[in-house]
């Protein structure tokens, strides 16, 4: 068994009202210095040893991010 | 950066410009020289593609349409306080309320990125409405898939769904109904048409103009990105140096915040009920490069635009890449000097960002000015109103006759009648729309009288009078493929049934032609004949077209989709507590009558 | 009666919930998100909506402004406090009732009409209601699971107060079919469904939920 | 300026509706061995110098994550 990271975010260039609706709260919490904040998603994959690094990718592209508006990165990550 | 002004266009006339891929013809780019006596700049190039494509300037449907104003009899127009050219039609229903609304689409968008392109197919048409000057009421969404099991309509119905109800349920207004159509034709080429219904003071309406020299103009709501920018991208690689970086073609995708846009309906009927707006403007399609020349164009004057005022959300933009930027959730209001202090403080209110972008000029034309160059300066009316004019082929298509021949006569007349209600009734067409349906709510702010499953919403205006309207919007795409004028006139009838089965009144008509290519003749004779119809019947119906939409080029390859003119119809009624639900069975006893043929 | 009803920036229900107090006989008094004070009302309703677009999570955002500061500090004192869907997320969120709302078992918005059990009808807010009656109110949310730990889950069992639960099919995954609770004085209940969209039969799917706020008259007018 | 990473984790006896769907649905897209998913939000925030560690922990801790129902893990990365 590995655990397999998958992060998904929002292109640059493609709005995230998300993340800017929590940077726009952090100053009114009284949170200063955060000068840009991005919100996306995080996966945790429980993958069979067998599962190589083409397949996980091919999954990220197709199923887990939405290419035409996010950006993704895949890790391996100890167990 | 280098920037393409107009003393450089002066200076470089031969320079070559990529306006094929903006999508303009040889002639049209040759009518842009001369309307400017010099080559275009890059940010007027993007403005007159943009202005002058198919989506905005109406080029192929035009002639046509012209015949709605044609056969629309003084009558028929006297409830009518704005018609056809306005953002959304207005109607005065009694009681000093008006009523405004349209529909609108957004096909193609949301084939790209479902949800997200409905999405911001709804909140483009709630903009429209507010833009009137209205409060926005209540939403529907006629949508058409391919078939129910095609992987591609898998793929596209639960996010073009979800992004209607995420956007519509986030902004507080009820989804009072809709149309869910499958037919294969639609296979790669969903329908997605936005309804939107608002109301206003009478003496409220707010027409888009800029007039009055020394006004100021006011850009306010989102920041302006990179978003929707997508053809205009071509131009950035010309004006970029490499240091810069080059910029890759970037998606035509946008992405919609309900939320800012809430805010900014919240902010807007605050400014209206001050009174603070002289004149007010959508940002969709096409930005600010529509809401510039729009304002100036209906206008009396001319208009200078400051483009380096802009708040934006991406650094290194270009003119032409503010111009065209599609950036969600902006408005662009005009307001008298006076008056600029209080417009401020109510956006500050609301959290709003606002910037004095410009100003009304005693001129007549639009110049937009970045870093003090000169990068525009054209006569707005050549942008906005008086693009190209094309009277396509027309060619009735050769299997008319035998689409037409084939007729129910040949089909074998069912054994078991039992059976065929079953299937029918399980047939996706018939079935219960219930899965689309309970993502949208219906209940928000506690004025619908009707919504699905009835055959037409119904939405309360008047607390105390109970005054409301309804609304229905219906088409067979199938019927209209037998018969273009028919089945126009087969659709308007339907939603002017829905909307009298309630209880109410139909007064008015809105519309949202969705054809194949109008470079396609036998496309182009589907077109001609649908507004003939359409239009015949509201005269013999007697109520009035006060606006609608035209969407072309839905096909995939050369096949194009069922005609769809979907037809909306509005209805009035003085007393919404005596709407007619749907449904028969509430007593024992009833009687069911069958009315008509 | 004075009843403050909270508008924050992407409230949507709040016209209900004001429509609501006044079908109760109430008096219903804005209250603005920015506000240090509440306007001497008796009571507050915290209506439903999207504030700040849900976004990050339902209510985070929100339980954070001014007029929720005066909120948790009238409800500690015993003021009665109704969330209503984003309004009781917000209540989760500012620690005024225990758990949490999250994404609905089947990921999808759910609208509709939905009947309820009342289980404890000696809240501020549920006096009207007859223990063990079925009510139909709207349900429309994305964000409607509730969700606690073992602990909290007996504790809420255990003294009675589960104020709602959901008849028949669960519509969103919520632990033990809970749709309200209320907090352990009973002054303060939180509702995923609308009781303010069903005080008219034209308008909504019955009048079962006007109960509540004519309980809420009972309670301010007894105290 | 300096660039953290929030991870926000639904916690493991919380139903995980999201990340069971996409567990659910990998099979039928032909993709197996994956044997288990949870999906959580990813924050990357651009933050100035000064904001120290005790503040992020803080702001995770009362803002991006509800303790009720989430964990969470703060990291600064390279910028
Ligand atoms: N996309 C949609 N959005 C909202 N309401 C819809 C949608 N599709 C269908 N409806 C509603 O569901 C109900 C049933 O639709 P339908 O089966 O098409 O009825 P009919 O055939 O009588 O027009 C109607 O009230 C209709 O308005």
């Amino acid at each position: 068994m590995a655990r397999v990271v998958v992060d998904v975010m929002p292109k640059p260039e493609i709005l995230d009202p998300q993340g800017q609706a929590v940077a726009n709260a952090l100053p009114r919490l009284g949170f200063d210095g955060i000068t840009a904040v991005r919100q996306g998603k995080h996966f945790e994959l429980e993958v069979a040893d067998d599962v190589d690094d083409a397949t996980l990718a091919k999954i990220a592209e197709t199923f887990l991010a939405n290419p035409v508006i996010e950006d993704w990165t895949v890790r391996r990550v100890e167990a | 950066m280098s920037i393409d002004t107009v003393k450089n266009a002066e200076s470089t006339p031969d320079q070559e410009q990529p306006y094929k891929e903006l999508g303009l013809k040889d002639d049209e780019y040759a009518r842009i020289k001369e309307i400017l006596g010099r080559r275009p700049t890059d940010a007027e190039l993007a403005m007159y593609s943009v202005m002058w494509s198919e989506h905005c300037s109406y080029k192929s449907s035009k002639v046509h349409l012209k015949y709605f104003g044609e056969t629309t009899t003084d009558e028929m127009k006297s409830k009518m306080l704005a018609g056809i050219g306005e953002n959304a039609g207005v109607v005065d229903i009694g009681d000093g309320w008006a009523v405004t609304f349209k529909v609108e689409s957004h096909n193609h968008p949301s084939y790209v990125e479902p949800y997200q392109g409905a999405a911001t197919g709804v909140g483009g048409i709630v903009r429209d409405i507010l833009a009137m000057g209205a409060r926005p009421l209540a939403v529907m969404d006629p949508l058409r898939f391919g078939k129910p099991d095609a992987a591609d309509t898998r793929r596209v119905l639960p996010g073009i769904v979800a992004g209607v109800g995420g956007y519509g349920n986030c902004l507080g207004l009820p989804n009072i109904g809709g149309e869910v159509v499958f037919d294969e034709s639609y296979q790669g080429n969903p329908l997605v048409n936005a309804l939107c219904v608002g109301t206003m003071r009478v003496e409220d309406l707010h027409l888009a103009h800029a007039s009055g020299t020394g006004n100021k103009v006011i850009l306010y709501g989102a920041r302006t990105g990179l978003d929707g920018i997508g053809g205009v991208s071509v131009l950035a690689s010309e004006t970029f140096d490499d240091s810069a970086g080059k910029r890759k073609k970037l998606p035509s995708v946008q992405v919609g915040d309900p939320f800012t846009e809430k805010v900014l309906i919240e902010c807007s009927l605050e400014l209206f009920e001050k009174g603070i707006v002289v004149g007010i403007q959508d940002l969709g399609g096409a930005g600010l490069s529509c809401a510039t020349s729009e304002l100036a164009s209906a206008g009396d004057g001319g208009m200078h635009v400051w483009l380096d005022r802009v708040p934006l959300r991406a650094t290194g933009m270009t003119p032409a890449e503010i111009l065209s930027s599609e950036s969600q959730e902006r408005m662009c209001a005009v307001v008298e000097p006076a008056n600029v202090e209080a417009f401020m403080e109510v956006c500050k209110k609301w959290d709003v960002i606002a910037t004095e972008i410009g100003e009304v000029t005693d001129g007549d034309r639009l110049v937009i000015t970045y870093h003090d160059e000169v990068v525009v300066d054209v006569p707005p009316r050549t942008v906005a109103h008086e693009g190209p004019v094309y009277n396509r082929p027309i060619q009735r298509p050769a299997d008319q006759d035998e689409l037409q021949a084939n007729t129910p006569d040949s089909l074998p007349r069912p054994e078991n009648v039992l059976e065929l209600i079953k299937t029918m009734a399980a047939s996706p067409n018939l079935a219960s729309k219930r899965w689309v349906t309970q993502q949208y709510d219906r209940y928000v702010r506690g004025n619908t009288v009707l919504a699905q499953p009835s055959d037409g919403g119904m939405i309360q205006i008047d607390e105390e009078t109970h005054r409301g309207v309804a609304l229905s919007t219906d088409c067979n795409g199938r019927y209209t493929k037998l018969d273009p004028y028919e089945g126009a006139k087969l659709a308007l009838a339907e939603a002017y049934r829905n909307v009298s089965a309630t209880g109410a009144t139909p007064v008015a008509v809105t519309n949202c032609l969705n054809f194949g290519s109008p470079e396609d003749p036998a496309v182009m004779w589907q077109f001609e004949q649908a507004v003939k119809g359409l239009a015949d019947g509201c005269v013999e119906l007697g109520i009035p077209v006060t606006g609608g939409n035209v969407s072309f080029y839905n096909q995939t390859g050369s096949t194009a989709i069922l005609p769809t003119p979907v037809v909306g119809v509005l209805g009035v009624i003085d007393d919404v507590r005596r709407r007619i639900p749907t449904g028969i069975g509430a007593e024992a006893g009833e009687t069911l009558l069958l009315l008509g043929e | 009666m004075r009843v403050g009803v909270i508008t924050f920036p992407g409230t949507l229900d709040d016209v209900d919930a004001q429509r609501a107090v006044r079908y109760a006989d109430g008096e219903a008094v804005p209250l603005w998100h920015g506000d240090h004070d509440l306007k001497g009302v008796d009571a507050v309703i915290v209506p439903g909506g999207f504030s700040y677009g849900d976004y990050l999570r339902c209510g985070a955002i929100a339980r954070f402004a001014p007029v929720m500061q005066e909120v948790i500090e009238a409800a500690n004192k015993g003021m009665p406090v109704l969330g209503i869907c984003n309004g009781f997320q917000i209540l989760a969120e500012a620690h005024l009732l225990p758990g949490a709302l999250v994404r609905n078992h089947k990921l999808h918005f759910v609208c509709r009409d939905q009947w309820l059990k009342v289980e404890n009808n000696t809240t501020a807010w549920t006096t009207r209601y007859d223990e063990g009656a079925e009510i139909l109110v709207p349900l429309k949310s994305g964000e409607g699971g509730y969700q606690a730990n073992e602990d909290t889950l007996k504790e809420l069992e255990d003294n009675n107060r589960i104020v709602f639960r959901y008849v028949g099919e669960n519509p969103n995954g919520s632990r033990n079919n809970i749709a309200g609770i209320t907090n352990a004085k009973g002054n303060v209940v939180g509702l995923m469904p609308h009781p303010e969209h069903a005080i008219d039969a034209l308008t909504g799917p019955t009048d079962d939920g006007l109960g509540m706020f004519l309980s809420l008259l009972d309670s301010v007018v007894k105290a």
